[in-house]
């Protein structure tokens, strides 16, 4: 510590600020970050989700039984920024389909299984090291071509970033890693701190900035001299041009989660919030992990895509907690098998960390972009929350939000389902960073409550936009109803009168017939033709119909063999017999289950459903019959 | 739009001037069962403490009306006199002790020509239920411990409570109020031994209505 | 092989409600036990009577609410209530006092209102005001402490008195509380001292010659003073465990002496000073165990300041113009009633939202 | 003296008041009757008529002209709710003679089975629907509302309501609910796993 | 029509009652119901007001326009209001003293203009005097429930005072149910009012959930489905 705070007199130029709130819970970093970072062998299968970032869907660009390369493209870029998956190994494509997804809901999502060869062996690569010759657009397409996406927390694309900042000033380079037991950023800037700077400078160029912050919190002395020396050096390699260029600082800043928020940082190290509902581009700053700028680094001068990251393996239930390079696609179920992994009953395996972090059902999901940490705890270490009890509003959680949001009354607001006033208490501003919990002494969930309140008020958001759009269509289908209607009425109205005017003229005509004394026999035949004709047209095709009408009858009673002479129609009528033997089937079933309900034990429901199966299939065999009879 | 307007208009005068008529002709047919209820609710007090065989006059229209404030609490109040064939025999004065625990308390105090005390009893009073209102007769018999008592000088010890060294008990939990009563009883009584001639040789002047006396002041 | 699901976040502080509410208990020894030398036996039995009956309807009303009766009774809020009621009435008050009041304050003013952390008055001192403005003869017959009254009932007496109204010897109440003091008349009857200052300040004594009583030995009243000192003991220990913060206490006290000052240095016979005002009555009790409560007090940093400066002001406003000698009751629930407003208007404002302020 | 003063008075003050009034109701006239409109927004939309009025904004109107404010099964308690703060009136349970609150569901036509009768397309009252005559149709899953109206004119019944599914994106976070999934795997052990405190 | 008077008690004494569901007049209510006597004697009173104005508002419904009603009922009720204080000052002497201001404040009781507006200005006379005795009749019901429940816990009474309203005779209505040492006083203060009027709501509350849900029990009839489309 006291070295630490040596490095604090050097950098008495920066002048640090604080965020309101915030705690200080156990840090419990040692057991992982002790050791270098460790690389496992390489499994045996990979599961590449496609979506592993915000953004649309990419395009999946191989088929199953392809053979693939390390760092091959396996899907599309995709549109609006979206980002490719990158083959993590060299292997053969097994499966593309559904797979469980490393996300909290436990649910499956597209994705591609990879059968390792063992290889490793690299395809094509294209770096760019000549990449200040370039232009930024070609640079911003290599990054998103690269796969790059933010290490930090919610995986946001890269270049989607850095494109969309405009007029920045400062650029934050975020070593903070102020969640307890995660060590990746640490052990990655101790070991990779000349990449982590080069990849800021290329930030840096591409933005402009004219000053680069790396921000480190004070409890991580090794990493800070790491970054410092790393400093020093590229400042020496830089020429004085550049120097004067832009400011290079590692800025040390204290211990206090949730200091590595992004929010939270910019405004120890600027004083200034982020506007509500803007972005930190909007006061002139823009934040990268040092994740993301050691990926930047290999994406340009390697032409490496993103495919491996650091993991923090941690917890008591792991008997050798470490940091590790581990391929993205990874199952966790073969991270673990390298670290001595010993469940206890009711194990928890967390992804992130004990603040944030999500708990797994199972650990058939792969590593993705955003895994920074596998956090196995024994209950002792992190005992499970207890039984939740009243709120007592005693405003602990309000004194440690780092938003400054009133937690207990969204508490309240939450459980009333208000959701106008969570949207007029800030809600959205909630970064779900769990002190609020952390401090509550009846140990409420909340995080949960407000994550669920969230979802539910995005659902409301979903739901209302439909229904705006359902109403359109049904105003819309009405109205045009409404005028094909008149219309309609119009064209009778029209031939009504034609009718009437042609009926006055012959009638006219009759007069003059009468008046004028001569008498035409072939005239009213050939009126009345017309008329005559049509009618019969009429009839004829009513009695069509009815025939029609009686096969139909009797395809459904099948009692009888209708030759059809249209094999269209058959089909039709088989079809519609189909159905009609379904229904029947079903109310037979429903009835057979209403008689049986005074005996329903679940074995006669069963019996029942069978018979009502037995009676379907029955019927779609006898349709069937027919339809090849005819 | 005129004629709306001087329609509405003639019709929401027609009511009032209903309204107005109604009320009138119930006021009239009213009026006097009004003041002789009033009357009598006085006369029923005022024989309380003076009992019919003490006089042969008009108690209620034997009055009048006392511009002490100082005293008697209120900017004026009235004393009834009672008369045997035109000798004095008692009196009662409207009093009010402006310093109760919720506010005023009014009373009528009742004494002899010769100044003794005959009776007090309260009109009116806000004090608190079941604590302070155990100046009422019909709750507590504290108030007839003036019945026969007479000051001595005007700043006589004995008429205070006993816990400023008197001769009145205080209630449990409550000093304030019988503290209030005593002081605005002992004013009274010694306004009226010094003053009682004149009291009785003033002439009547309070005919009106008694019943703006009650309105509180505070 | 399945594993445990939880939400984030999955450390915690570990410090409940009942951990909370054992150390306010805790803090209260000092005080209880102060009370128990100045004015015997009956303080701690009046305790042990609220605590049973308060369990006891905490559980009926739970039962009856369908809500689980075992935790609700584990987080200790309704003892802590009952405790606080016990140690504000007079220690040999009928058993029936404490009986309605602690029924009150659990029944009607905690779970009618909807239980732990949704009664909107500190149901201690609802209890307390219910109790004062039903029973005044009761809530207002103090024993004069053991350094006047030379000796005070023992326990079993303290058992017949509040159980029967009278000692083992026939005594009455009453009669213990009239203290031979050789004046004019026979006795005295036993006062607080706030209660003896209002009532000679009325009569038009000055502050000095109320304060030349019996009663007045030492600082702020005898007895009253050392029981105030332990509250105070309680309170800092309260602090140091961060059970609470400065604010409220820090508030309550500092406004009530900065009026209280005010008052002595224009009307020095007429106002009690800062001492009196700070170390009588239930000052102390109120600074850091009543208006603590969290469910009934402001939430925010600031509106914790300007709630607890309102008590202090309420309590120096009461004690001086109003009609009763201590005002800790009144002014706490009166504040109470400003919390809504107080929390609306001390709202700390979101982060990034300094601009729509402005 | 005084009452002939007294019923001048009050005459004249009558007078003007009405003649103020009468001036008011014609000049300040509040035309037409935006309720219904805010009801309707607060409707679901889906056009189902499970209220007993073909759409939703004729039970907007009905709503606004009286009727009960319970009989929307698609919108739910949730509607019930909006309503009843809307107009003021009393939150009651979903009328159960209209139906119960269910999943949200989508229609899917059975593709193979159709025969392309454009009964269906004629029932939907969103235009959700497209095919044409003896084409197959199917459903825009987007456009549908759920409202089951085109499953009883389809003469084959080759319409099913299925629940919609739930996706990542659109999770709310229910804990309770996660899939336990089975995973045959030699090194895991299958048990049921107990579900933590949400 | 039977019917309509049905529905008109249900209403007035419990479905639609006006101080407990709609918790109109409660001034007056909190005010004066000390006693089972004042709460009578105001309960009658307002009884009184309502069924006059009732009748009066439904008799001149069709002559009075839309814009003037609400002035044209409060002339009205203020008429019935000062005519029943003048009998009351005339007539019940000691309950007009103690009932006070409360009797010109009845004009101000909301449940009186409410059913002007919303029953008698829509209806017959016969109806609308049904409903003015009805909706008064529950409004001192829960006066009087009200009074008598305060009445005891603070004095152990019942009609004390009666010989103010109801003559000399009714002195010997007053019952001393229970002679307590020390009453509760808060039940005579404002604040007793007030809790005694919370549990009187919640005993309605109560009652009705009870009978909702044995309502609920009842099957439901399948209402009507409208379709919105056409099939042809």
């Amino acid at each position: 510590m006291s070295q630490v705070q040596k490095y604090n007199g050097q950098d008495a130029d920066i002048q640090l600020w604080t965020f309101p709130g915030g705690i200080h819970p156990p840090e419990r970093k040692a057991p992982a970050n002790q050791e270098p970072i460790r690389r496992f062998p390489l499994a045996d299968e990979f599961i590449i989700p496609l979506r592993q970032h915000i953004g649309a869907l990419s395009e999946v660009q191989v088929s199953v039984g392809d053979h693939v390369r390390k760092g091959d493209l396996l899907s599309a870029p995709g549109i609006e920024h979206g980002l490719p998956v990158h083959a993590p190994t060299s292997g053969e494509i097994i499966e593309i389909g559904e797979f469980p997804l490393n996300h909290p809901s436990g649910l499956s999502g597209p994705g591609i299984r990879l059968r390792s060869d063992h290889e490793d062996t690299w395809g094509q690569r294209h770096p760019l090291p000549d990449y200040r010759n370039q232009s930024h657009l070609t640079v911003l397409e290599h990054l998103q071509r690269m796969g790059i996406a933010g290490l930090g927390g919610a995986g946001f694309p890269t270049a989607r970033k850095v494109a969309g900042a405009r007029g920045i000033d400062c650029l934050i380079i975020n070593g903070a890693e102020c969640e307890p037991y995660i060590a990746a950023d640490d052990r990655l800037m101790r070991e990779h701190a000349a990449e982590i700077v080069r990849g800021s400078l290329i930030l840096q160029w591409m933005t402009h900035a004219s000053s680069i912050l790396i921000a480190i919190e004070d409890n991580k002395p090794e990493a800070i001299a790491a970054m410092r020396e790393a400093v020093a050096q590229t400042r020496e390699q830089l020429s004085a041009e550049q120097q004067s260029d832009f400011v290079l600082k590692v800025v040390v800043i204290p211990t206090k989660y949730p200091s590595g928020g992004e929010r939270q940082l910019i405004q120890i190290l600027t004083g200034k919030q982020v506007p509500a509902h803007g972005l930190p581009a909007d006061i002139g700053i823009l934040m990268h992990n040092t994740g993301t700028a050691w990926a930047i680094c290999r994406a340009i001068e390697h032409g490496e895509p993103l495919l491996e990251r650091v993991v923090t393996l941690t917890g008591e239930s792991i008997g050798s907690p470490c940091t590790a390079w581990v391929p993205l696609g990874t199952p966790v179920q073969h991270v673990l098998a390298h670290v001595d992994f010993t469940p206890e009953a009711q194990q928890r395996v967390i992804i992130g960390g004990p603040m944030m972090g999500f708990t797994l059902p199972h650990l058939q999901v792969p590593v993705i972009k955003t895994t920074n940490c596998i956090l196995a705890p024994t209950r002792k270490e992190l005992p499970p929350a207890g039984q939740e009890m009243p709120c007592i509003r005693c405003g602990a959680c309000a004194d440690v939000c780092p938003a400054s949001l009133l937690p207990q009354q969204l508490y309240w607001l939450a459980n009333a389902q208000d959701y106008d006033g969570l949207k007029a208490h800030h809600l959205a501003d909630c970064i779900e960073c769990g002190a609020c919990a952390y401090v509550c002494p009846s140990e409420i969930p909340l995080v949960q409550y407000y994550r669920q309140a969230k979802a539910e008020m995005r659902e409301q958001a979903i739901e209302h936009h439909k229904a705006e759009i359902a109403r359109q269509r049904f105003e819309a289908r009405q109205a045009r109803l409404e005028r094909e209607k008149e219309e309609r009425l119009e064209r009778h109205a029209q031939a009504a009168k034609a009718r009437e005017e042609a009926l006055a003229a012959r009638k006219q005509q009759a007069e003059q017939r009468s008046a004028s004394g001569t008498t035409d026999d072939a005239m009213p035949d050939a009126n009345s033709d017309p008329v005559a004709s049509a009618v019969a047209r009429a009839k004829a095709r009513k009695a069509e119909r009815e025939a029609a009408r009686n096969e139909e009858s009797s395809a459904v009673t099948g009692t009888d063999t209708v030759q059809a002479q249209d094999p269209k129609k058959a089909a039709v009528a088989a079809a519609v017999a189909r159905a009609k033997a379904r229904k029947e089937a079903q109310a037979a079933a429903q009835k057979d289950t209403e008689t049986n309900t005074e005996a329903s034990t679940p074995e006669d429901k069963k019996k029942a459903a069978v018979a009502a199966a037995v009676a379907r299939a029955k019927a779609r065999k006898a349709a069937k019959q027919k339809d090849e009879d005819s | 739009m005129l004629k709306t307007m001087q329609k509405n208009g003639v019709i929401l005068g027609t009511f009032a001037v209903l309204a107005t008529t109604l009320i009138i002709i119930a006021q009239l047919l009213t009026a006097d069962r009004i003041e002789a209820q009033q009357r009598q609710e006085l006369m029923r007090t005022l024989n309380t403490l003076i009992p019919a065989t003490l006089h042969d006059n008009d108690l209620y229209s034997d009055c009048v009306l006392l511009q002490r404030p100082d005293i008697l609490g209120l900017a004026e109040q009235p004393v009834y006199r009672a008369r045997i064939e035109g000798v004095p025999s008692a009196l009662a004065i409207r009093t009010t002790a402006p310093d109760g625990y919720s506010g005023q308390i009014h009373m009528l105090v009742a004494l002899t020509p010769q100044g003794v005390v005959k009776g007090v009893r309260v009109l009116q009073h806000r004090e608190t239920p079941g604590l302070g209102d155990k100046i009422e007769v019909e709750r507590h018999p504290w108030i007839l411990s003036f019945d026969g008592q007479r000051m001595r000088s005007e700043n006589d010890a004995r008429w205070t409570v006993r816990r400023d060294g008197g001769m009145f008990d205080q209630f449990t939990g409550a000093t304030i109020t019988p503290r209030a009563v005593v002081n605005a009883v002992a004013r009274t009584t010694w306004f009226a031994q010094s003053e009682m001639d004149a009291l009785f040789s003033a002439p009547s002047n309070c005919l009106g209505d008694p019943e703006q006396w009650f309105e509180d002041q505070s | 092989m399945s594993f445990f699901i939880a939400s984030s976040p999955h450390h915690h502080m570990r410090r409940n409600t009942a951990d909370l509410m054992r150390l306010v208990l805790l803090a209260m020894v000092p005080g209880v036990l102060a009370q128990w030398y100045f004015f015997g036996w009956g303080v701690i039995l009046q305790i042990a009577l609220a605590i049973s009956v308060a369990l006891a309807a905490e559980a009926l009303c739970l039962l009856a609410r369908n809500r689980e009766a075992s935790s609700g009774l584990r987080d200790y809020t309704a003892v802590v209530t009952a405790a606080l009621l016990a140690i504000s009435i007079p220690p040999l008050a009928p058993w029936w006092v404490i009986v309605i009041g602690t029924l009150f304050s659990i029944v009607i003013v905690k779970h009618l209102f909807g239980g732990v952390g949704h009664n909107i008055f500190n149901p201690a001192m609802a209890g307390y005001v219910l109790l004062l403005i039903s029973f005044p003869a009761q809530m207002t017959s103090w024993l004069p402490p053991v350094t006047i009254a030379h000796e005070l009932p023992g326990f079993w007496d303290s058992v017949r008195l509040l159980l029967f109204g009278f000692t083992g010897d026939g005594y009455s109440l009453e009669q213990i509380r009239h203290v031979d003091t050789g004046a004019m008349l026979d006795a005295v009857v036993m006062a607080t001292p706030l209660d003896h200052i209002k009532t000679e300040l009325a009569q038009g004594f000055t502050l000095s010659e109320a304060k030349g009583a019996v009663i007045f030995q030492g600082v702020a009243g005898s007895g009253w003073q050392w029981v105030n000192l332990a509250y105070l003991a309680g309170g800092l220990y309260l602090l140091k465990q961060r059970v609470i913060s400065w604010h409220i206490p820090g508030a309550l006290l500092g406004t009530l002496a900065v009026f209280a000052l005010l008052g002595a240095v224009f009307a020095p016979d007429q106002l009690p000073n800062v001492d009196i005002h700070l170390f009588s009555g239930a000052t102390m009790l109120a600074a850091f165990f009543i208006a603590t409560d969290p469910v009934s007090a402001a939430t925010s940093t600031r509106g914790k300041l300007i709630y607890a400066a309102l008590i202090g002001l309420l309590i120096y406003v009461i004690r001086t113009w109003g009609g009763y000698p201590d005002a800790v009751a009144f002014a706490v629930l009166l504040a109470n009633l400003c919390v809504p407003v107080i929390d609306q208007y001390t709202k700390p404002t979101a982060y990034g939202h300094h601009e729509e302020r402005s | 003296m005084s009452w002939v003063l007294g019923i001048i008075a009050l005459s004249v003050l009558a007078l003007v008041a009405g003649l103020i009034l009468g001036f008011a109701a014609i000049r300040f006239r509040v035309e037409g009757d935006p309720i219904v409109e805010q009801i309707d927004q607060i409707l679901p939309q889906t056009q189902c008529g499970q209220c007993g009025y073909p759409g939703c904004r004729p039970y907007a109107q009905a709503i606004a002209d009286g009727d009960e404010i319970n009989k929307c099964p698609p919108g739910g308690q949730a509607t019930i709710d909006r309503l009843a703060d809307l107009l003021g009136r009393e939150a009651k349970p979903l009328d159960a003679a209209h139906g119960a609150e269910d999943v949200k569901k989508v229609a899917v036509i059975r593709e193979d089975e159709c025969i392309g009768c454009t009964k269906c397309i004629q029932a939907c009252p969103v235009d959700a629907i497209i095919g044409a005559t003896r084409q197959m149709h199917t459903v825009i899953a987007d456009e549908c509302t759920g409202c089951d109206l085109c499953v009883e004119p389809c003469p084959v019944d080759c319409i099913d309501m299925l629940p919609l599914p739930t996706k990542p994106e659109r999770w709310t976070w229910n804990l309770e609910q996660i899939p336990v999934q089975n995973i045959t795997d030699a090194a895991a052990t299958t048990e049921t796993s107990e579900r933590g405190p949400a | 029509m039977s019917s309509e008077y049905q529905t008109l008690t249900k209403n007035g004494l419990w479905e639609n009652n006006p101080a407990l569901v709609q918790l109109l007049g409660l001034c007056p209510l909190l005010a004066v119901t000390g006693t089972v006597t004042n709460a009578l004697g105001l309960g009658i009173a307002t009884m009184l007001v309502l069924i006059g104005s009732n009748v009066t508002v439904s008799l001149v419904r069709n002559f009075v326009p839309k814009e003037i009603r609400i002035p044209v009922f409060v002339i009205v009720i203020a008429t019935f209001v000062t005519l029943v204080e003048l009998l009351m000052n005339a007539f019940t002497y000691g309950l007009y003293m103690a009932l006070g201001i409360f009797i010109p404040l009845i004009v101000t009781n909301c449940a009186i203009i409410g059913r002007a507006e919303a029953y008698a200005s829509k209806n017959p006379w016969p109806q609308a005097a049904f409903d003015g005795f009805m909706m008064g009749l529950g409004f001192a019901c829960v006066l009087v429930a009200l009074g008598a429940m305060r009445e005891l816990l603070g004095q152990g009474t019942l009609f004390d005072g009666a010989e103010m309203l109801l003559g000399e005779w009714a002195r010997e209505l007053r019952i001393q149910i229970v002679q307590f040492d020390y009453p509760l006083l808060l039940a005579i203060l404002p604040p007793g009012a007030f809790i005694g009027m919370g549990f009187l709501i919640a005993g309605k509350n109560w009652l009705d959930g009870r009978r909702l849900q044995k309502a609920q029990q009842s099957p439901v009839v399948k209402a009507q489905r409208a379709r919105v489309t056409t099939v042809n």
